[in-house]
């Protein structure tokens, strides 16, 4: 039994719809003649037959639409009788054949990525240039990318507070290497973080002596009334003051940006006070206090109390560590006289606090021993000028002789 | 309680904030703060420490006589002798 | 011990000696023979060597370019001059489908021992339809080889490894450069395969070729008094470009700046900073730089010709912009 | 719709001795059979891409190729099986190329329309219309620089005599007096369009004529005279006469490739030109010279039918070429430099 299949009728033809029968059951077909009339997609065709033989069945109806290879009709070769009851199935089977099997195209040798020159680490555009954003220390990071090459996860994870590695230690021991790890990781990204804002932001300070005695005798007395629990220290007092003056200084409380080529002045949406907590084993970390504005010195007390409780114990969630839009550095009741500190990069200002401490003070014409603090401002002086930055700090000083107006 | 058993308590809220801190090289007669690291914060959690466990009141202006260990001690060895 | 040339003396003599040398080498072209040579190169040429050898064509680049192909299968080693690049567009049916296909389609059986030389490049008033800079068309096409002698040394030593090169060798020579006259070294053999370090430097690393190579030593100059050490790289060869000279340039200076008179769209330079990307990625500290002339069909008036056209000024700039 | 009425069937007698009749009488039987076992190849889908068959056609190419030397240059054009075949070429090796297998005589890179071979000097074929014809000028310029006694000749048809490297190449040609044999097989289509739809001029020897280049006119379905104005034009451009042009006045039987509808002819005209068919008037001729018999024709038409079946055999039994090879000869390597 001969099987007719359609025949693949040109480069870009994968079908084609039969139009026209052009021989009938029992009709003998010659070499080349044509038996069938397909439509492809660009033109009606006249199909003929390469095999000989008399007509048996036909399969294909008229408008059927077929893939290649089909079986439209089947021929009794010559001398063949029809086998009994044989109703052999068009079932349409591409004939052609499948594009060659040919084995997977050899991949085509993939550039061998140069390895660094010696003593060059292979760090990625996008890892270098967040490290110095986040302020990490590229080279106590070992690269998990291409041969060995630092990449911007590498970095991000470097970024993050790390989940201290343990090991098969006693407690104490594991405490102590973890204690020390983390002091070594502070130090460098202090370091790193530090040594940008120097290179990048044009400092200016200014600085002014405030009397508080109107304001620790006004604390004493709230004091009193207060349980112990509730008792309220000078540097809540001074944290709210420094809020208030912000809210008529905004260009001293938001971020230096540097976006796609142009930088400038991003305002802060909130004022976040960064308080710069310093860890019992040495290093500094300026965990935020979200809207200081608005809240009450209580309220200030009791989320400064638990910043620091959380900050020494090594759990401070990641967004207060980021979204300070200004920081303020108290050195307290041990601390110096005075301090002008390094503004923390994006950040365009900061406020230093020194001891609060007796000190002679002119009052008209007299002497007098009163308890002063010398508050001092670092600004950014792409953003504002030293005349804008006193005024702040006047704005400080008067709010600091209201006491009482703070504590809403 | 006596003089040793409230110094304990005193050495153990001053651990609680200062884990680091050598107890047994502390002098008593030497000003506490010099030894110990403390800001104002610490200085005040370790005296909401000594009011929390001995129930004792300690108003700020007390704090003028809390230079030494011995004087916490005395002080509130007083203030608990005559509660 | 060297001598005194002009970049065109080099190539003259270069097509003197191979003429003498193999009889098989003739000089095919528009207006080669009795007039000399459109830029003079084959001056005298055909009172010496005859009508034979020097034949000038009718203007029918796809003629005698395909005429060329086939007497290199037939077994001569023709020098086809199309005058310019700009002509060689009629061409480029017989350079594609023909010089750069015969070898692979034949299955090995034939190949195309043909060198076309045209000029190329602008700089000189000519307006658009005689300023074009088309090497990246060329250098796109496998089956052939690219050549752009910019120094007095591979104008003469590049003829004679492409014509004894197997495939079709297509050498462009930028009309600028003709006049430009330097030493040359007694022993001025060089390769087609290999890019060249002409100044060494290790701020940045300007990578160019042709007449672009003039201006790139003039910006390095320049960078160099303002303390910017710049290594100027001259590929040299377009196809099959010396990946190898540029990644190790690169890994060197860490910064890149690709110098290139075509249009920056889908232009050779673009290429090169592909394969920098490719190769030296984690050696960069800023992105690779180009100059590459402004996309629009060189305008006539010299302004703005000059506007158009990459400069040193411009490779200056980009530098400074790079170096931050 | 123009009509190109066929003239007269050929006729007379064969002035040519029984063997050399025979021989290319089977070289005639012989391309017919092939590119049928083609068409039917393309329709089981084994043959791809585009396919020009030369059904038809075969008396200029069996004609014209035996009136030249094997050290004569050939250059085709898409349409080349033919030529390729009576060149000499092995039919498994042009029947392995359509598959695209390694055996193919271009290891299966070039296909139906890029047939090449260093042995016959073939060449190729070439896609490019008019592609050829400024090659065959640099061949003819080559043999001519290198005093050699070998021409070369130039198949390409009425389609190409539109482009400009028609009048680029005739021009060289005549103009350098170059030995170069320009056979253009007009058979009256480019593709879908009629001469007369696109050429002012028609007659193609006044074109030639144009370019001082001395041009004949046969017609190509007479295989006797095919081949004697073949060996005429040859001896002169072999003698320095310079180029010389052929029109062979031909017309093909099928489409112009795999598959088109034809719209652009009636199917009558078709009827009309196979009853000038070049086989059947060939054999009619020598039978009524007695140079033929029925059972010599069955007989070389069954051998003809043989040598397709194994050229079928020998490409279906063909391998791939391996990717391994894939970039192999984009360059000569050195060692096998011409």
């Amino acid at each position: 039994m001969i099987e007719f299949k359609l025949p693949s009728l040109g480069a870009d033809m994968d079908e084609g719809t039969l139009l026209e029968w052009k021989v009938d059951v029992g009709d003998t077909v010659k070499k080349g003649q044509v038996v069938a009339i397909v439509d492809t997609t660009k033109t009606a065709v006249d199909v003929e037959s390469w095999q000989e033989g008399t007509v048996h069945r036909l399969i294909a109806e008229i408008g059927q639409k077929m893939p290649v290879g089909t079986v439209m009709a089947l021929l009794l070769a010559a001398g063949e009788t029809a086998p009994a009851g044989v109703d052999a199935g068009g079932t349409p089977r591409p004939a052609s054949e499948a594009a060659p099997a040919v084995p997977a195209a050899a991949p085509a040798a993939a550039p061998a990525v140069v390895a660094a020159a010696p003593g060059r680490r292979m760090i990625s555009p996008a890892a270098r240039k967040h490290a110095e954003e986040k302020g990490v220390d590229l080279d106590s990071l070992t690269g998990t990318g291409p041969h060995g090459a630092v990449t911007l996860e590498d970095v991000e994870r470097a970024a993050a507070p790390r989940p201290v590695p343990t090991v098969e230690k006693s407690a104490a021991e594991k405490a102590a290497v973890q204690q020390a790890a983390r002091a070594a990781d502070m130090r460098k990204t202090i370091a790193a973080a530090m040594s940008r804002s120097k290179r990048e932001i044009p400092h200016y300070y200014v600085a002014e002596d405030i009397p508080l005695a109107k304001a620790l005798t006004w604390l004493q007395a709230a004091n009193a009334q207060r349980p112990m629990a509730e008792r309220l220290l000078p540097a809540a007092l001074l944290l709210k003051a420094v809020a208030m003056a912000l809210k008529r200084f905004p260009e001293l409380n938001g971020y230096w940006r540097q976006e796609n080529g142009n930088a400038g002045f991003v305002p802060g949406a909130a004022i976040n006070l960064g308080v710069a907590i310093s860890l019992r084993q040495g290093g500094l970390i300026a965990p935020a206090l979200l809207g200081a504005d608005g809240k009450s010195l209580t309220q200030l007390m009791q989320e400064l109390t638990d910043l620091v409780k959380r900050t020494r114990a090594g759990s401070l969630r990641s967004s207060e560590m980021s979204e300070a839009t200004i920081t303020v550095t108290n050195l307290g009741d041990q601390g110096s006289n005075s301090v002008f500190g390094v503004i923390t990069p994006p950040q365009v200002a900061l406020v230093g606090f020194g001891r609060i401490a007796e000190r002679p003070w002119a009052d008209n014409g007299g002497l007098k021993v009163l308890p002063v603090v010398t508050a001092s401002l670092s600004a950014d002086h792409r953003v504002s000028d030293g005349h804008r930055g006193a005024l702040f700090l006047i704005e400080l000083n008067e709010l600091l002789q209201r006491p009482e107006e703070l504590d809403k | 309680m006596t003089y040793s058993e409230i110094r304990a308590v005193a050495l153990a809220t001053l651990l609680s904030i200062a884990p680091e801190v050598e107890v047994d090289e502390l002098r008593d007669d030497r000003t506490l703060r010099s030894q110990v690291d403390l800001d104002s914060m610490d200085w005040l959690n370790f005296l909401l420490g000594l009011h929390e466990k001995l129930k004792v009141e300690i108003p700020e202006a007390d704090y003028a006589k809390l230079i030494t260990l011995n004087d916490v001690v005395t002080y509130l060895q007083k203030k608990l002798g005559a509660a | 011990m060297s001598r005194k040339l002009s970049y065109r003396e080099a190539m003259r003599e270069a097509m003197h000696e191979a003429l003498t040398n193999d009889p098989r080498v003739f000089l095919m072209g528009e207006d080669v023979g009795m007039y000399g040579g459109t830029y003079a190169f084959s001056k005298g040429f055909l009172a010496e060597f005859g009508p034979e050898r020097i034949r000038d064509t009718p203007l029918s680049e796809l003629g005698f370019v395909g005429a060329g192909i086939g007497a290199a299968l037939g077994g001569m080693r023709p020098i086809v001059e199309v005058m310019t690049v700009n002509f060689s567009l009629l061409a480029l049916d017989q350079i594609v489908n023909s010089a750069a296909t015969f070898r692979h389609m034949s299955g090995g059986q034939f190949s195309v021992p043909l060198v076309i030389r045209m000029t190329t490049g602008a700089g000189r008033q000519l307006a658009a339809q005689h300023s074009h800079s088309l090497e990246g068309w060329y250098a796109h096409i496998p089956g052939i080889k690219v050549l752009a002698p910019a120094t007095i040394e591979d104008a003469r030593g590049m003829l004679a490894p492409a014509l004894r090169d197997p495939d079709p060798v297509v050498i462009f020579e930028h009309a600028a450069l003709f006049n430009m006259e330097g030493e040359l070294p007694d022993d001025w053999s060089v390769d087609i395969s290999s890019a060249k370090v002409r100044r060494a430097g290790k701020d940045v690393a300007i990578i160019t070729h042709g007449g672009s190579l003039p201006k790139a030593l003039a910006a390095a100059e320049t960078l160099a008094a303002e303390g910017i050490s710049a290594e100027v790289v001259d590929l040299r060869v377009l196809r099959l470009l010396d990946t190898a000279t540029i990644a190790a340039s690169v890994a060197k200076c860490h910064r890149a700046v690709v110098v290139d008179e075509g249009w920056r769209t889908g232009s050779l330079a673009a290429e090169v900073m592909a394969r920098i990307m490719e190769n030296a990625f984690f050696e960069l500290d800023a992105p690779v730089a180009r100059v590459c002339s402004e996309e629009v069909p060189i305008p006539y008036a010299r302004h703005l010709e000059e506007a158009a056209l990459p400069q040193p000024e411009k490779i200056v700039a980009a530098v400074q912009e790079m170096l931050g | 719709m123009t009509d190109h009425h066929a003239a007269a069937p050929p006729a007379g007698p064969v002035p040519w001795k029984k063997d050399f009749a025979l021989k290319l009488l089977a070289d005639m039987v012989r391309i017919r059979r092939m590119e049928e076992k083609a068409a039917e190849m393309y329709g089981a889908g084994k043959i791809r891409g585009f396919l020009h068959l030369y059904i038809g056609e075969e008396a200029t190419a069996v004609g014209a190729l035996h009136a030249l030397s094997p050290e004569d240059n050939i250059v085709a054009t898409y349409r080349e099986h033919g030529h390729a075949l009576v060149r000499g070429m092995d039919m498994g090796a042009i029947m392995a190329e359509m598959y695209g297998k390694r055996e193919g005589c271009a290891h299966g890179r070039g296909g139906s329309m890029h047939l090449f071979d260093k042995a016959t000097r073939l060449f190729g074929g070439n896609a490019i219309v008019g592609g050829g014809l400024p090659l065959a000028v640099g061949l003819g310029l080559a043999g001519k620089m290198q005093k050699e006694q070998r021409i070369t000749a130039c198949f390409f048809g009425d389609g190409a005599v539109a482009e400009g490297a028609f009048h680029e190449s005739l021009n060289l040609a005549a103009l350098w007096k170059l030995p170069v044999l320009f056979c253009c097989e007009n058979n009256l289509f480019g593709m879908g369009t009629a001469i007369e739809r696109a050429e002012s001029q028609t007659d193609l020897c006044v074109k030639a004529a144009s370019y001082n280049m001395p041009a004949l006119k046969v017609d190509g379905m007479d295989i006797v005279a095919v081949h004697e104005v073949t060996k005429q034009a040859a001896q002169r451009v072999r003698a320095g006469e310079g180029p010389l042009f052929v029109e062979y006045q031909t017309y093909r039987f099928r489409a112009h490739s795999m598959f088109d509808a034809e719209l652009y002819r009636q199917k009558a005209e078709v009827e009309e030109w196979k009853t000038r068919g070049p086989i059947h008037t060939f054999s009619a001729r020598l039978k009524a010279g007695d140079k033929l018999t029925e059972e010599e024709f069955l007989a070389l038409d069954a051998s003809a039918n043989a040598e397709v079946d194994a050229a079928v055999a020998f490409a279906e039994a063909g391998t791939w070429e391996p990717l391994e090879d894939l970039l192999k000869d984009v360059h000569t390597p050195a060692e096998n430099a011409p």
